[in-house]
């Protein structure tokens, strides 16, 4: 095999993961949207609160530290504890259902029945108030995130694939990052466990339903309220995944919250209510622009990705207008 | 409570048909007006020209411009950043290019580019429609930056791609540059932005804007009565790029006096507007105005009251800053959720009616 | 018959629908049909549901393309054309679903319905003093006789929206009519109306016709209603037409009684 | 009608904000919040401590109070407008924008102001042309010296000769990252290698295709001129692709403790830097005795000694040397932003100044001129140790190849009064 | 006697007659509006000068079409421009106008066509010549209809009579007058002020309608000096909304606009009136106490909505209002402070009250007709709308009496107008004698002989008495007005009247003459009632049911015991307390013959045709069942039927009282 075209193949490789990454976060935005019809903008910023909340939990930061220092005048940082992983884990979950009682509680349910639109602005104004909230809770210093995530190329695949290239070219092994292997197989995971719950379970059937008709879901007997708790709760717990996932390349800082930008593309191209839309949308998106970076990129300057990306999605969304997946749009007169 | 109409009768269309055809609303306006080109450049200063007045005026045309794409036509659009970026970055090419060039033209010229730009862009809505439409104006927000970021000739070679307004004068009065006082940057601000808004609420009220109105409500209704939807879309595109175009130009030459594509035109910015004419009230020339207002000077007054008179830390108060204007955003959407001019509108209503409640 | 009264007949044909086949994916909704519509008559469409009334309108307005067959309109067979095309040759219409632009006043929706008249360009409007104030006035001029017609002046700059339902039918029939098209088209105009509505509605279709001389083409499901005003009725079944003629000679025709018996109409 | 309201509310509240006149003013236009908010506080903490230091100390400058108003700008160049056009009437004498971006807007601004406008080591690397740009101040270091600088390591570390050599760039691309190009591009023709422009946008979480080229091509050494989460993120990346960390360089923007979070992963990497690290010197146990112990510090103290931190202080401690230079220039002790321009311009920094200001070696030597605000452009290098983590002095503040970025210097600023009309000064 | 001494004279000497007021305010007023009319959006206008045009080709036209002097002509129309402009051009030929109501049935028009032996016909719209082509038969004289608005009648077979367009009219005047430019002139200057100007058929609450003869002396002096003595300017603007066969439209829109100069302004459609009354907003205005009563009652229900806070801030103003507007109006001494208050609740509720109601700009408004509630007068009163009561009829060409300004009083209707001379008959009637009296009943000279005598005294027919101020007060019809079966009076309108001023009352009409006690029907106000309904959560499906509700009825109840007890202070009516009611079952309507096209009750067709409930009444029941039939408004005729709850309500014993 020649280098350039096992170089290809890592780069597809590579952009497959980086579509899994992508599909991470846009798969929160699928669950609400399609259950609500929210589009959610808070997504991003939802990831790094999460994000924020776990490394806080498990560092034993202070919450609001800051605040109570410049109030008080004290000087507290951390209780001085470290809470194991998984019980941080846990725990975060459980600040994120109560953000999604509150959200429901306080937002949603004065906003029931309103314009995509308004609901959208609605999302934009729970971004801007979380993106303040997390920062006075846990400060805005970048944290590194620790959950016992491997990190780095496997060197197993490098040293297996490093006799495939052609003699005399130069070839150093294939390239894959254990990371985004890992978040791979948490992806699949994620959406098997979804698929498990909305199929198998009468609160995901519930959803389901509350997804195909609001009314239908209401005259069964289905609390909207409940479900809409469930939905953000679970979104929530999305984003946390998100987090960790993309915290645990760049540290957990304010940053986190714009990838919700890659997510955007990923979700105009597989459909605002597909969950494998989501997935294979974000695996095209990552293979496209990587692709494209690769093989165009060098002529024109580099840095296509972020266009590319969009310019892809645009790409087959005039051939589908409602996405990949997307339920097809019926004109009617 | 304010209104009497009594009296107020019409005897013409065009009377009938005007802008402000209940009296008071019309005193009000001709006051705003007398304010805003009397009053405020009485009492300008550096601060409230350039740090509040002038991006007022700025962003309110954007808004302006926006707001005739996603709210008179219904076309959601995020590449405003971007249109805005091609307005200044023309702005820059033709007032170094032509030195001589007068500001009007310049910046006239700059929207028309735009709008050439937009339309170019506003092919896809064609086929895609709502939030898919989205994707084709990010599309346009990511690649006209990168482009203007990666072609040296768009900023004259410099070495850090980033563009800065030479002086240039009208009427002998310095109206870029550093040495142009508040006043004439205001003023020609202000006059771009009052013209401009009565530009788009004579396209809004008439032909055009019906067919765009009609393509927003329902589309195939529209194509049925004569529409061509083709026109109808591009026009809006291409008048929304001219709007927004000249606010870029306008944000580039008279507000900042330098810009550098990534920073002052990157995708934030396409939010920030929308949300202008969200919070202002969609399909509302007075609510991208209010909006603009609520964008620009929520802050800045925020940050005068928590850092300046209640002496907060500055990041401290920035952070509020974000939980108060998002708080207030949901409040406001809560209350009204068709935005300021909406309640402004209920509000006139509920004044009309008085002492009745409906 | 005699020559000159064959060429008279020929002249007035307005429109002319010749062997008209359409289908979607496969799916039939019309085969084979011909009809004619006569210049100043009122034309209705009868049938069951889904025997392709409302597919046939949309063949008429150009929102669907027959695979097959003929248009022929104003003595000009069309090809294909885009609904917005068809609106300039002068055919007009309402929805069965009420399509009125909800953003928008009686006033505003009934002058939308002048686009087709209305020509000044953009500069123009953006101008809006001179030609393009004094055109909007002459179309205003033309709506408002339109709203005096339909009696809705009570209404004028009242957002559609807050209309009930029989309101909004009148106005998009406005609408329809500030086209001043040669043809109108009426997809169930009484659908869901009461009867002092329905009789306000028959009503203003015949003053229509009368007045301006408007060719209508209406499909009703009221067959008092039908047969009261209606000068020639087609009648459809599964896409095809079982019937036409008069009234009285569709109302005899055994095979279009079997047709609604069928359906227990 | 709601905006005149908002206007009179903000401009009451203005009234009520200024502060006492009679202190001397270093506004700082700070980031605590925002994409970079974790550069920018550090930065700030030790702007403003320098200052309360003086205050606490030595009772001002020169018997002078000073004060240094905050303003919270998020790296985005319209507030930065916003607050120079807030706190410029408070009787601004030198301004910190702490960001590429503003302090382009501020160029004209100031100049028209009569403000100097210093950017220690960031900013318009053509202003340190003092015959065009007569308020900026960007000694000693800039973007193009540590550029050449980090070149000269290079070829010092490969026995002197570089051609060949394959040099890659990742580089944030916005202005401040396309700075470096053209000096590079000189240098490449000068000596040689073959340099390589990866950029990477903003804000750079996702870097996978940048890496993936890197591993391919293997340059043999990569300059990284990256801000914010970018820096984080390369880091990583390099060491995942298990990148020698000993040949890649990075401007000081990317050589923060921000920015090895990675320890071990980093180690080996260097940066260019203009001052020193470490807080081995006696201004720190001031610092510790007069702010930190008395609670005064402007953050939480926790960033003391930080590469940042170190900046920010080291700034502070020039303007203040400028300040402290203007009075007695012009022998008052109330001096305005004029005479701390012309304080600026007469500023030398010798290693006895720096030893008296409890910095002894701190930062280069350098003396300032009417035509050249820039110094000589001395840069050192330092380097991450990954066992310590921390920072480490390997190469003193050496000058770069002047004759090559004075010329560039000449062009970039010539062309840029040409452009505005401005007719450069005589000196 | 009472009489007023002033004589009224015209406006400048020798204009004596409408058509020379024309040519005179065209001369005098040529551009300024002397008409106006919403139409197609806009307030269509016309000047002086174009009224004159207009009427002389429309005359002109008639004239070529055969009308000439001493013809009546049949005016139907509503209160359009070209209704009035017909009246004026009709004048102009010596020809006699006789408008009719236009919502009257083709019954009624045949007799007025058949009466006045009419010719030509001039009709508003197809509506109108239907019903004359359902007459035609009956009418053999009619030879030519002419009608306004041309829709719908393409068509129309011209074989059964002759139709035309107005506009072809004034076409074919236009030719005559390029023929001789002074015809028209020459036709003008003939008309003398003792000439016939108009028959105005009464519809009279029996028998047959009387059609009215009244001269140019008639109409024109009284409008004129009317309109003198309250100061009115051709700058005031009147809406004309109400039936311009009725003597009062005619005066306030017709003769006073000529006479003074003023412009009268038509309504869009029926359904627009308020609004565009808001728009137009009249200075000068006339509606009967109905009128006044529904607005109030709606203005009331729309608080009722309004929040807590405006509520009461409305009440509050509104007692402000009550002890210091009138007075402010009557120009009496208020203290600064109540000024204040009266000032702040104008800027908060009086104005903005007022310019909702289109009443912003009103100067001078009257009423007449029938007694006005005093809470409703006060209310509107103390506003600061200076409103006044007035005394009038056909026959005596409205002015009787006014209330003088700085004279208001709920319970008077004012002292005599100019020229008009008073008396009380010694049956209590009401008599006259003014230059207002009208001319005779049209080819009734029984009638005319009955009602005029040969001095010129004008039995009204209602019954009154002089207070000690001078003023006039009216208690009832003179018919009316009967005799318990203990001989006491029994005023039925009186307490009808006083039940009426409460807003769930429509209408009420009590029983007693020849009779023991009192006792009522009582028609409940839909809107009002409804409205309660609705916050009070009752669902109701029709007027029968909520009618039925109990507690509605129990409302009325103590309506009725309310007014029992004010009745109790008036010696002469404490024993008339109603002693038992009941709501009926449906509304009394004119379209089934129950009430005139006035909304007067027609009392003895109500005795025939609910004797059951009447019997019901006084044999002590308390339960009835009843079926009537109604007439719907496409002309199909049904029948309600139902079960009616007798009520008996708390009556007051005088003595008791007293001691």
């Amino acid at each position: 095999m020649s280098a350039d075209f096992l170089y290809t193949i890592e780069v597809i490789l590579n952009g497959l993961m980086a579509g899994v990454m992508y599909s991470l976060v846009a798969l929160g935005f699928v669950l609400i949207f399609k259950a609500s019809g929210i589009f959610n903008y808070a997504q991003g910023v939802m990831a790094l609160f999460a994000a924020l909340t776990l490394v806080g939990i498990q560092t034993g930061q202070v919450p609001f530290s800051h605040l109570i220092n410049a109030i008080f005048g004290t000087n507290v940082h951390h209780f001085g504890w470290q809470v194991p992983t998984l019980l941080a884990i846990a725990l975060t979950i459980g600040v994120m259902v109560v953000f999604a009682i509150i959200v429901e509680r306080y937002i949603l349910h004065h906003l029931v029945n309103q314009e995509p639109i308004i609901l959208f602005m609605a999302t934009i104004g729970l971004a801007y108030f979380m993106e303040g909230f997390g920062d006075i809770m846990w400060g805005s210093d970048i944290k590194t995130l620790d959950v016992g995530l491997p990190s780095g190329g496997s060197l197993w695949l490098e040293e297996y694939t490093l006799g495939w290239a052609a003699e005399g070219e130069q070839y150093y092994g294939m390239y894959l990052d254990k990371l985004d292997m890992v978040a791979s197989l948490v992806a699949i995971v994620l959406v098997v466990s979804l698929t498990i719950f909305s199929q198998y379970t009468t609160t995901g059937r519930a959803l389901r339903a509350v997804a195909d008709d609001h009314q239908a879901a209401l005259s069964v007997g289905i609390s909207l309220r409940t479900i809409w708790v469930i939905v953000w709760s679970i979104a929530g717990f999305v984003a946390l995944v998100a987090g960790i996932m993309w915290g645990a390349k760049s540290g957990v800082q304010f940053s986190l919250s714009l990838i919700a930008l890659k997510a955007l593309p990923v979700l105009m191209l597989g459909g605002f209510t597909s969950i494998p839309g989501a997935i294979i949308g974000g695996l095209i998106i990552g293979v496209g622009e990587k692709l494209f970076e690769y093989a165009i990129g060098p002529m024109i300057g580099g840095a296509t990705e972020n266009w590319f990306a969009y310019v892809l999605a645009l790409m087959f969304l005039v051939f589908r207008p409602q996405g990949l997946f997307g339920e097809k749009i019926i004109e009617r007169v | 409570m304010f209104y009497r109409e009594s009296g107020d009768f019409k005897k013409t269309y065009q009377k009938d048909s005007q802008t402000f055809p209940i009296k008071f609303d019309r005193w009000r306006y001709y006051f705003v007006m007398l304010v805003a080109f009397v009053v405020v450049p009485m009492f300008l200063t550096d601060y409230i020209a350039n740090a509040v007045m002038i991006p007022f005026l700025v962003w309110a045309i954007a808004a302006l411009g926006l707001n005739i794409l996603v709210g008179y036509t219904g076309q959601l659009s995020l590449g405003t950043g971007g249109f805005m970026a091609v307005g200044a970055y023309a702005t820059y090419k033709l007032m170094t290019a032509f030195p001589g060039m007068d500001m009007v033209s310049v910046i006239l010229l700059s929207g028309l580019i735009t709008a050439v730009v937009g339309a170019l862009f506003g092919l896809p809505s064609l086929r895609i429609k709502g939030f898919y439409l989205a994707v084709a104006t990010l599309a346009a927000q990511f690649f006209l930056v990168w482009l203007l970021n990666k072609v040296p000739w768009f900023y004259n070679y410099s070495a850090s791609g980033q563009i800065s307004a030479p002086q240039r004068e009208m009427f002998g009065v310095i109206i870029t540059g550093p040495h142009a006082t508040p006043v004439a940057g205001y003023l020609f601000c202000l006059g771009f932005a009052v013209g401009l808004a009565w530009i788009a609420r004579n396209l809004t009220r008439g032909r055009l804007g019906r067919s765009w109105m009609a393509i927003r409500d329902m589309d195939i209704a529209a194509e049925i009565i004569g529409v061509n939807p083709l026109t109808a879309k591009l026009s809006a595109f291409a008048v929304s790029s001219f709007f927004v175009g000249i606010s870029g130009s306008l944000f580039f030459s008279v507000y900042l006096g330098a810009a550098e594509v990534t920073e002052a035109f990157g995708i934030s910015v396409s939010f920030s507007v929308l949300f202008m004419i969200i919070i202002g009230g969609l399909g509302s020339i007075f609510g991208s105005f209010i909006g603009a207002a609520f964008m620009v000077l929520m802050p800045v007054l925020l940050k005068n009251v928590l850092v300046g008179a209640m002496g907060w830390p500055t990041d401290l108060a920035a952070h509020f800053e974000y939980i108060i204007v998002g708080g207030l955003i949901l409040i406001f959407l809560i209350i009204e959720p068709h935005g300021l001019a909406q309640m402004a509108r209920v509000l006139k209503e509920k004044l009309r009616l008085w002492p009745f409640p409906h | 018959m005699s020559e000159p009264l064959q060429k008279m007949e020929a002249a007035s044909k307005l429109l002319e629908l010749k062997h008209i086949d359409l289908s979607f994916g496969g799916v039939k909704a019309i085969s084979n049909i011909s009809f004619d519509v006569l210049e100043g008559e009122v034309r209705a469409i009868i049938g069951p549901n889904g025997a392709g009334k409302s597919s046939l309108l949309n063949v008429i307005n150009g929102f669907y393309h027959p695979q097959q067959g003929e248009i022929w309109f104003d003595g000009k067979q069309r090809h294909s054309m885009k609904p917005y095309q068809i609106a300039y040759q002068g055919i007009s219409r309402t929805f069965q679903n009420i399509a009125l632009f909800k953003g928008m006043s009686v006033l505003d929706n009934i002058m939308t319905g002048r686009f087709t008249h209305m020509h000044k360009n953009m500069l123009w409007q953006a101008l809006w003093k001179g030609p393009a104030e004094q055109e909007e006035i002459e179309n205003r001029e033309f709506v408002e006789h339109i709203i005096d017609f339909l009696e809705i002046q009570a209404i004028r700059k009242t957002p559609v929206g807050r209309l009930p339902y029989g309101l909004q039918k009148r106005v998009e029939l406005g609408r329809a009519l500030a086209a001043q098209p040669k043809m109108l088209l009426l997809d169930e105009p009484m659908a869901g109306m009461n009867v002092e509505e329905k009789e306000d509605m028959c009503r203003f279709i015949l003053d229509v016709n009368d007045t301006f001389g408007t060719t209508i083409v209406l499909i009703e499901h009221d067959m008092g209603v039908v047969m009261d005003i209606a000068d020639r009725v087609v009648v459809l079944d599964y896409g095809r037409k079982i019937g036409d003629g008069t009234p009285d000679v569709v109302r005899n025709d055994q095979t279009v009684i079997d047709a609604y018996l069928g359906v227990s109409h | 009608m709601k905006f005149t309201k908002l206007a009179t509310v903000a401009l009451t509240t203005l009234a009520v904000s200024a502060p006492v006149v009679a202190d001397l003013v270093f506004p700082s236009l700070s980031y605590r919040t925002g994409p970079y908010a974790a550069g920018g506080a550090p930065y700030a903490d030790g702007y403003a401590d320098y200052f309360t230091l003086l205050n606490e100390r030595d009772g001002g400058i020169g018997g002078v109070l000073t004060a240094v108003p905050e303003c919270e700008t998020g790296y985005n160049t319209a507030k930065g407008v916003e607050c120079y056009e807030a706190t410029k009437g408070d009787g601004a004498l030198a301004y910190q924008p702490l960001s590429t971006g503003i302090t382009y807007q501020l160029i004209p601004k100031t100049m028209a102001d009569d403000i100097p406008l210093m950017t220690q080591g960031y900013g318009r690397t053509s202003g340190a042309n003092g015959k065009v740009f007569s308020h900026v101040f960007n000694f000693p270091a800039n973007y193009w010296s540590g550029a050449s600088r980090i070149i000269n390591r290079i070829m010092e570390e490969n026995g002197g000769t570089i051609s060949d050599r394959n040099i890659a760039l990742v580089y944030h691309n916005s202005g401040y990252g396309k700075e470096p190009i053209p000096t590079l591009k000189a240098l490449a023709t000068k000596h040689g290698f073959n340099l390589t422009l990866i950029p990477v946008d903003h804000p750079g979480q996702e870097q996978k295709s940048q890496w993936l080229q890197i591993r391919r091509e293997r340059p043999d050494n990569i300059i990284l001129y990256g801000w914010g989460v970018m820096n984080q993120v390369a880091l990583k990346e390099a060491a995942n692709i298990r990148y020698p960390m000993d040949q890649m360089f990075g401007i000081w923007w990317s050589g923060t403790e921000n920015d090895a979070l990675e320890g071990m992963g980093s180690h080996g990497y260097k940066a260019a830097t203009f001052h020193n690290v470490g807080s081995d010197y006696p201004v720190y146990k001031d610092i510790q005795k007069f702010v930190v112990d008395a609670g005064l510090t402007a953050g939480d103290g926790s960033n003391v000694g930080t590469v940042l931190y170190n900046r920010g202080m080291y700034s502070a401690m020039l303007a203040a040397a400028g300040a402290a230079n203007a009075q007695e220039i012009h022998g008052v002790k109330d001096i305005t932003s004029g005479m701390m321009r012309d304080g600026l311009e007469a500023l030398n920094v010798t290693n006895e100044f720096m030893a008296a200001a409890g910095m002894p070696e701190f930062g280069p030597e350098f003396s300032v001129s009417c035509s050249n605000h820039g110094g000589p452009g001395n840069v050192g290098i330092q380097q991450w140790d990954g066992n310590s983590r921390e920072w480490k002095l390997v190469g003193g503040f050496e000058a770069p190849d002047m004759e090559l970025i004075n010329a560039l210097i000449k062009a970039d600023s010539e062309a840029y009064a040409a452009e505005n009309n401005i007719t450069p000064r005589d000196c | 006697m009472t009489q007023s001494s002033k004589k009224p004279t015209y406006p400048a000497p020798g204009l004596d007659t409408f058509p020379k007021l024309l040519q005179h305010n065209a001369r005098m007023f040529t551009d300024k509006d002397a008409m106006r009319e919403k139409e197609f959006g806009i307030w269509q206008s016309w000047t002086w000068s174009q009224v004159a045009d207009e009427v002389e080709r429309f005359a002109l036209g008639l004239q070529a079409n055969g009308v000439k002097a001493g013809d009546a002509v049949l005016i139907i129309g509503g209160n359009r421009p070209r209704t009035y402009w017909t009246m004026c051009a009709v004048q102009s030929l010596g020809a006699v106008p006789v408008p009719t109501y236009h919502d009257s049935v083709a019954s009624e028009m045949q007799f007025v066509i058949e009466h006045s032996e009419a010719r030509v016909i001039v009709a508003e719209d197809q509506e109108q010549v239907d019903k004359i082509l359902d007459v035609k038969d009956q009418c053999p004289a009619v030879e030519l209809v002419i009608y306004d608005d041309p829709r719908g009648m393409k068509g129309y077979d011209p074989e059964l009579v002759k139709i035309q367009d107005f506009v072809t009219i004034q076409a074919q005047g236009e030719d005559v007058r390029k023929k001789n430019p002074k015809q028209f002139q020459e036709l003008v200057s003939m008309g003398k002020g003792e000439d016939i100007s108009i028959i105005l058929y009464t519809s009279g609450t029996t028998g047959k309608p009387k059609g009215v003869v009244l001269t140019y002396d008639n109409t024109l002096l009284t409008g004129y000096y009317g309109g003198l003595l309250e100061g009115l300017t051709e700058n005031e603007e009147i809406l004309a909304y109400l039936p311009v066969a009725w003597i009062g439209d005619h005066i306030f829109s017709y003769a006073q606009s000529y006479a003074m100069g003023f412009c009268v302004n038509c309504a869009e459609s029926s359904e627009t009136i308020a609004a565009d009354m808001r728009e137009i907003g009249p200075t000068y205005y006339f509606a009967p106490p109905r009128v006044f009563e529904s607005l109030l009652t709606n203005v009331q229900i729309r608080m009722e909505d309004a929040a807590p806070f405006k509520r009461k801030m409305f009440k509050y103003f509104m007692q402000v209002a009550k002890t210091t507007g009138i007075k402010l109006l009557e120009k009496k001494s208020v203290s600064l402070f109540d000024r204040f208050k009266y000032a702040l609740g104008n800027v908060l509720v009086y104005a903005p009250l007022k310019d909702a109601l289109g009443m912003g700009r009103v100067r001078l408004a009257y009423t007449a007709g029938e007694a006005i509630g005093g809470e409703i007068f006060d209310f509107y009163r103390s506003l600061g709308i200076n409103i006044k009561q007035l005394y009038g009829q056909t026959e005596s060409s409205v002015f009787i009496t006014v209330q003088p300004d700085g004279e208001v009083f709920p319970d008077t209707v004012g002292t005599p107008s100019p020229g008009v001379e008073l008396k009380i008959a010694d049956n209590g009637e009401v008599i006259y004698r003014s230059p207002g009296a009208f001319h005779s009943y049209f080819k009734n000279p029984e009638s005319t002989a009955s009602t005029k005598t040969s001095e010129g005294w004008v039995h009204t027919g209602d019954a009154g008495f002089m207070t000690q101020s001078g003023h006039l007060r009216i208690i009832d019809r003179a018919k009316d007005v009967g005799a318990f079966n203990s001989g006491k009076m029994f005023a039925p309108k009186y307490i009808e009247n006083k039940l009426k001023f409460f807003p769930h009352i429509q209408e009420a009409v009590t029983f007693g003459d020849g009779r023991d006690e009192c006792m009522a029907f009582i028609n409940i106000d839909l809107g009002a009632v409804g409205n309660w309904a609705e916050r009070n959560n009752i669902a109701y499906a029709s007027y029968q049911e909520l009618a039925a509700h109990p507690e509605v009825n129990k409302m009325v109840g103590e309506s009725v015991s309310q007014v029992n007890e004010s009745l109790l202070g008036d010696e002469m009516l404490a024993h008339s307390q109603v002693s038992r009611f009941l709501i009926l079952h449906k509304e009394l309507d004119a379209d089934d013959g129950e009430l005139t096209r006035t909304k007067k009750v027609k009392r003895k067709l109500i005795n025939e045709r609910y004797k059951v409930l009447i019997d019901a009444l006084y044999a002590g029941k308390t339960q009835c069942f009843i079926e009537t039939e109604v007439a719907f408004e496409d002309g199909r005729v049904g029948k309600i039927s139902g079960d009616i709850s007798i009520h008996d309500a708390k009556t007051y014993n005088p003595v008791a009282q007293a001691s």
